[in-house]
């Protein structure tokens, strides 16, 4: 019952293509048959998943603002992405005369296909991943690049001053995050041996004394590299606070501002599943992928961990989008060149030598020091350079 | 049985499209890149590259150089098609449509000239060469452990000086377009 | 397929790239030429490396990584060069940028 | 591709902020060149509210100006009133009943507060917060709208002051309930102040920004929080000495740099001073008429002269300039409105700032376009 539960996605599939061969199909139309087939689950279970969270996103910041949220819509308003959608399908969609209606037009597409793409090395669960590549982290910082290109055409396109200004930001924040991002992404490479999320995912397994996970967000290199992916990865799908190239106080939509109607509705699906995308990524990479927390909570199914981590860190990052004031564009370079990217050194270095100590109590101590006096020294360096401080006031009767 | 040839199928995609996965993505890749240079509108241009960039990476994953492909898509559509959209922005936005498309005099028409002669020249060489009539042999594949292992081996040296020139470019780079401060 | 189609489409890829850095005015149009024909130019090492008889000898791959990461680092010093030419003297047309000429 | 240049200089961009702009609080527009990222000029334009609002008043009787000042800060209502029947009662020479000097102090602060609060969210949603800090604070601003609901039977148009005392008592209860709210009220500061003043983003954006000298903060004419952010000892409660503020205890707090985070922090200093005039006042409040019996509210006719009456408004100085002729119209109705004022100084503050920034700084400024247009 539970290994069937374990492997039933991947049971169904073998039976049906089975039962096809039965009837006589030729090899190689049931693998473009079994190749759709995983597409459109993929496809599926992320797009319904971004369904669920656009109303979940609205419901918990809600929540945190102290009303209600949407409620009218259905039970708890759960099917109002469905009247969004109907709403943004049936809107007129308005092109700027002056726009560059290709660029303008192309935009939504460029943005949606790379978020797609980055799906398939992810690995979902035991044995599921849909494309077991070597070199799958460089296939995804390599495909995810692609959204740098959409958010700079959607953003000329549409020939506007805002958006000319937010797709400025845009590539200049993509850019400057992409590094630390890449960097602290190698590091789990690097002490994992394989460039494949598959394998990163199993040199995480086990459990030390019999109940802590192995993951590597519980060593300190892992948890700096951890949060560093963390941050630049709210940086890379523009979610608050580091949502400067949409800037809504500021630039009124940036890049989005020309774009009304299906397109807006593609590129909003686009960052949402980018953002599932990379918070996938996040999960595999240091949460453990599918591994189960604890060693008897292992009869849940693995692709049901995974979910409920990705799950667990979007929920993460809605929270700090209804708590986080966004970041002004010097600050938000300077954090990225001047604190990142020295921090994801470090905590290279820490894996380093975490590696060669002998991954124990030793490597503990010197792995923490090389990322903590360094995150002491930039903290220090940081805050005096923005003289931030509290401030006392005068009083007169 | 289905699930040897979706293996097989899967390590090696050229048995299921054949030499269209090389053929299609590389005429892609003229294409874009004639565009790309007749084009007037430099961010036109500039998009344009970037279509062959990502039409030559594939070409690469098609020849089996996966791990090559990825690179390239990472570095030039990441990072140099991104810079160079950026310093279109940032040099006169204004002047795009005004900006001459060739050199003045007979320049333009010289550097054309001495392209397609260096173009039938190449050709001539290729077509008339022996090693170029070579058929393909068996798929091969670059696996990434032993790229990783050849660069942190015979070609370590390689490997830091390329480093210490990306370092120096990177802070000569920005030497070079900080603002000259009073 | 043989070596000669992948040959010819990097020939003619270089071709493209060369009348651009040779015949446009722009510094940019330029630069993009410049890639252009490195890009031909990894293609002819990988198609070489494909056709070798040894394809577990990785040189042509090797080569082809440095040379991509040599093409960044000349793109941004190359780019940052126009930045500054352009604060200079407001263009990026290279027969503006006439000083050194006498 | 049009990407208009601006007509100094072809680095430069010309953006036009506003009216259609989601934080200028309103229909407040800002011509803006941008170098980059950086204001090189800004531009104020408004007017896109104007409503003739002097000209109405002189074409209308002394009492029918009075639903008018209502319109001016739309978020302080009573004190725009308060300031209307002061100037009128100086230019009458109109005794106010006691109880009702001190109503009118009571709904001053409770209007401080209630704007004082609803700056907090708008900065912070200036700044990209997404409505959080806002949501926070109207949850409080809702309480005290209810309370003037009760007592005047509307939110936000209450029309409350008459010359010479108050409309209306206040209802049973009232009292209480306004004393449960000040009670709590701290609290609600004390919460608001951990969450926001600590936040290190929140402090790297809003302090060094835009600061403003005490010099250049009087030659502006600025006034209200913007002029004692700057460090100007500047109080109309105090140097005025109007209504009953004499009998209260308060301090009045002063910054020391004049940036966006000092005049963010005056006002949470300048609420919890509100906190104890009111808790004063609701203890000492005295029975009697609100208003007094002698003074004639319809076919209202002062002797010809003129007065000008100033209170310390929630946003600065807000004075009335009246002349009257002796008949039953203001012969000249004239406004001096602390938003459009405090805006003088608005492009010397922003030029060489962030785009960004100019959001915050407009918003430290605390504006509200009913008021700045009329």
């Amino acid at each position: 019952m539970i290994s069937s539960l374990e492997s039933a996605p991947i049971d169904v599939l073998h039976w049906f293509l089975g039962l096809l061969g039965s009837f006589g199909v030729p090899a190689w139309i049931l693998a473009i048959i079994s190749a759709l087939i995983i597409i459109g689950t993929i496809i599926g279970v992320f797009l319904s998943l971004f369904a669920l969270t656009s109303v979940m996103e609205r419901k918990i910041l809600a929540r945190v603002q102290n009303r209600y949220g949407p409620n009218r819509a259905g039970p708890f308003g759960l099917f109002q992405p469905i009247a969004d959608g109907i709403k943004m399908i049936t809107k007129e969609d308005l092109v700027p005369r002056t726009a560059d209606w290709i660029v303008h037009f192309l935009a939504p597409v460029v943005m949606m296909v790379p978020a797609l793409l980055v799906l398939a090395i992810i690995p979902y669960g035991r044995d599921m991943v849909p494309a077991e590549l070597d070199a799958g982290i460089l296939y995804f910082f390599a495909v995810g690049a692609g959204t740098e290109v959409a958010v700079f055409m959607a953003g000329w396109g549409s020939n506007n001053k805002y958006s000319v200004l937010g797709a400025m930001r845009a590539i200049a924040q993509m850019i400057s995050y992409e590094l630390p991002l890449v960097i602290s992404a190698i590091v789990t490479a690097m002490i994992s041996g394989s460039l494949s999320p598959s394998a990163i995912v199993s040199a995480q397994g086990g459990f030390a004394f019999g109940f802590v996970p192995q993951w590597f967000a519980l060593t300190p290199w892992g948890f700096t590299a951890g949060l560093i992916f963390y941050i630049c990865a709210l940086a890379e799908s523009n979610r608050s606070p580091f949502d400067l190239p949409e800037g809504e106080s500021e630039l009124v939509a940036g890049h989005l501002t020309e774009y009304s109607g299906f397109k807006y509705a593609t590129f909003f699906m686009a960052e949402y599943v980018g953002m599932f995308a990379i918070c996938g990524m996040f999960v595999t990479l240091f949460l453990g992928g599918w591994q189960a927390p604890l060693p008897f909570l292992d009869i849940i199914p693995s692709w049901c961990w995974f979910l409920g981590k990705v799950c667990f860190v979007a929920f993460t990052m809605i929270w700090v989008r209804a708590t986080l004031p966004r970041l002004r564009i010097d600050h938000l370079l300077a954090f990225a060149w001047k604190f990142l990217l020295p921090m994801s050194f470090a905590a290279f270095l820490s894996a380093a030598c975490w590696h060669y100590a002998g991954r124990g109590p030793l490597a503990w101590i010197l792995s923490l020091a090389i990322v903590g006096i360094p995150y002491l020294l930039l903290g220090n360096a940081f805050t005096n350079r923005f003289s931030v401080s509290r401030r006392t006031y005068l009083f007169s009767e | 049985m289905v699930t040897d040839f979706l293996k097989t199928c899967c390590a090696d995609p050229m048995k299921l499209i054949g030499e269209w996965f090389v053929i299609l993505p590389a005429l892609v890749l003229l294409l874009a890149a004639a565009a790309a240079v007749v084009m007037r509108n430099l961010i036109h241009a500039a998009l344009l590259l970037t279509l062959s960039f990502i039409a030559l990476g594939i070409v690469f994953i098609a020849l089996g150089a996966e791990f090559v492909g990825f690179v390239q898509l990472l570095v030039y559509v990441g990072a140099v098609a991104m810079v160079i959209v950026f310093s279109i922005l940032l040099t006169k936005p204004d002047q795009l449509t005004k900006s001459r498309n060739l050199l003045s005099g007979f320049a333009p028409a010289a550097g054309v000239a001495v392209a397609f002669t260096a173009l039938a020249a190449l050709l001539g060489f290729i077509f008339s060469s022996p090693l170029a009539k070579k058929p393909m042999p068996a798929p091969a594949s670059a696996p990434v452990a032993a790229i990783g292992e050849a660069l942190m081996g015979d070609y370590v040296i390689a490997l830091i000086v390329l480093g210490i020139l990306l370092t120096a470019a990177l802070v000569g780079a920005a030497v070079i377009a900080m603002e000259d401060k009073p | 397929m043989t070596l000669q189609i992948l040959l010819a489409i990097s020939a003619i890829l270089f071709a493209f790239g060369l009348a651009a850095a040779l015949s446009r005015s722009n510094a940019i149009m330029i630069v993009i030429g410049i890639e252009l024909m490195l890009g031909a130019a990894n293609l002819n090492f990988i198609a070489f490396w494909r056709f070798s008889e040894n394809p577990s000898d990785l040189a042509g791959i090797l080569f082809v990584i440095f040379s991509i990461g040599v093409a960044a680092a000349e793109a941004a010093v190359g780019l940052a060069i126009i930045i500054l030419v352009h604060r200079r003297i407001r263009s990026v047309e290279v027969d503006d940028a006439s000083n050194l000429k006498g | 591709m049009s990407f208009l240049p601006s007509l100094e200089s072809p680095q430069t961009i010309d953006v036009s902020l506003g009216p259609q702009h989601p934080s200028t609080h309103g229909v407040f527009r800002m011509n803006v060149t941008l170098d980059g990222e950086t204001v090189t000029r800004l531009q104020p334009v408004f007017g896109y509210l104007h409503r003739n609002h002097e000209k109405i008043a002189e074409g209308n009787s002394w009492l029918a100006a009075m639903p008018y000042t209502d319109r001016l800060d739309y978020i302080c209502p009573l004190t725009n009133n308060w300031a209307y029947a002061l100037a009128v009662e100086k230019l009458a020479g109109i005794e106010v009943a006691e109880r009702a000097e001190f109503i009118r102090v009571i709904t001053a602060e409770l209007t401080r507060l209630q704007n004082h609060v609803a700056f907090l969210g708008f900065v912070l949603g200036d700044m990209g917060a997404w409505g959080t800090a806002l949501m926070y604070a109207f949850r409080e601003r809702e309480k005290i709208l209810d309370l003037f609901e009760s007592l005047t039977g509307a939110r936000m148009m209450c029309n409350y002051m008459r010359f010479g005392g108050c409309r209306c008592d206040l209802p049973p209860g009232w009292l209480d309930t306004t004393r449960k709210l000040v009670d709590g009220f701290p609290k609600f500061l004390d919460e608001m102040e951990a969450l926001l003043t600590g936040n290190e983003i929140l402090l790297a954006r809003l302090q060094g920004v835009a600061p403003m000298t005490a010099d250049r903060a009087i030659n502006g004419g600025m006034s209200g929080p913007v002029l004692r952010a700057a460090g100007v000892d500047y109080d109309i409660r105090k140097v005025d000495n109007y209504g009953i503020y004499n009998r209260f205890k308060f301090r009045v707090p002063r910054g020391t740099v004049g940036d966006c985070y000092d005049r963010f922090m005056i006002r949470v200093l300048e609420a919890r001073e509100s906190v104890g005039i009111l808790k004063q006042a609701i203890a000492v409040i005295p029975e009697g008429p609100v208003v007094n019996p002698k003074a004639k509210q319809r076919g209202f006719r002062p002797p010809a002269g003129e007065a000008y009456g100033r209170i310390e408004g929630p946003k600065g100085e807000l004075g009335f300039y009246l002349i009257a002729d002796g008949s039953d119209k203001p012969y000249r109705f004239r406004i001096r409105p602390p938003s459009l004022i405090n805006l003088t100084l608005l492009e010397e503050l922003c030029v060489g700032t962030k785009i960004a920034d100019v959001m915050v700084i407009l918003g430290s400024i605390d504006i509200v376009l009913g008021e700045v247009d009329r």
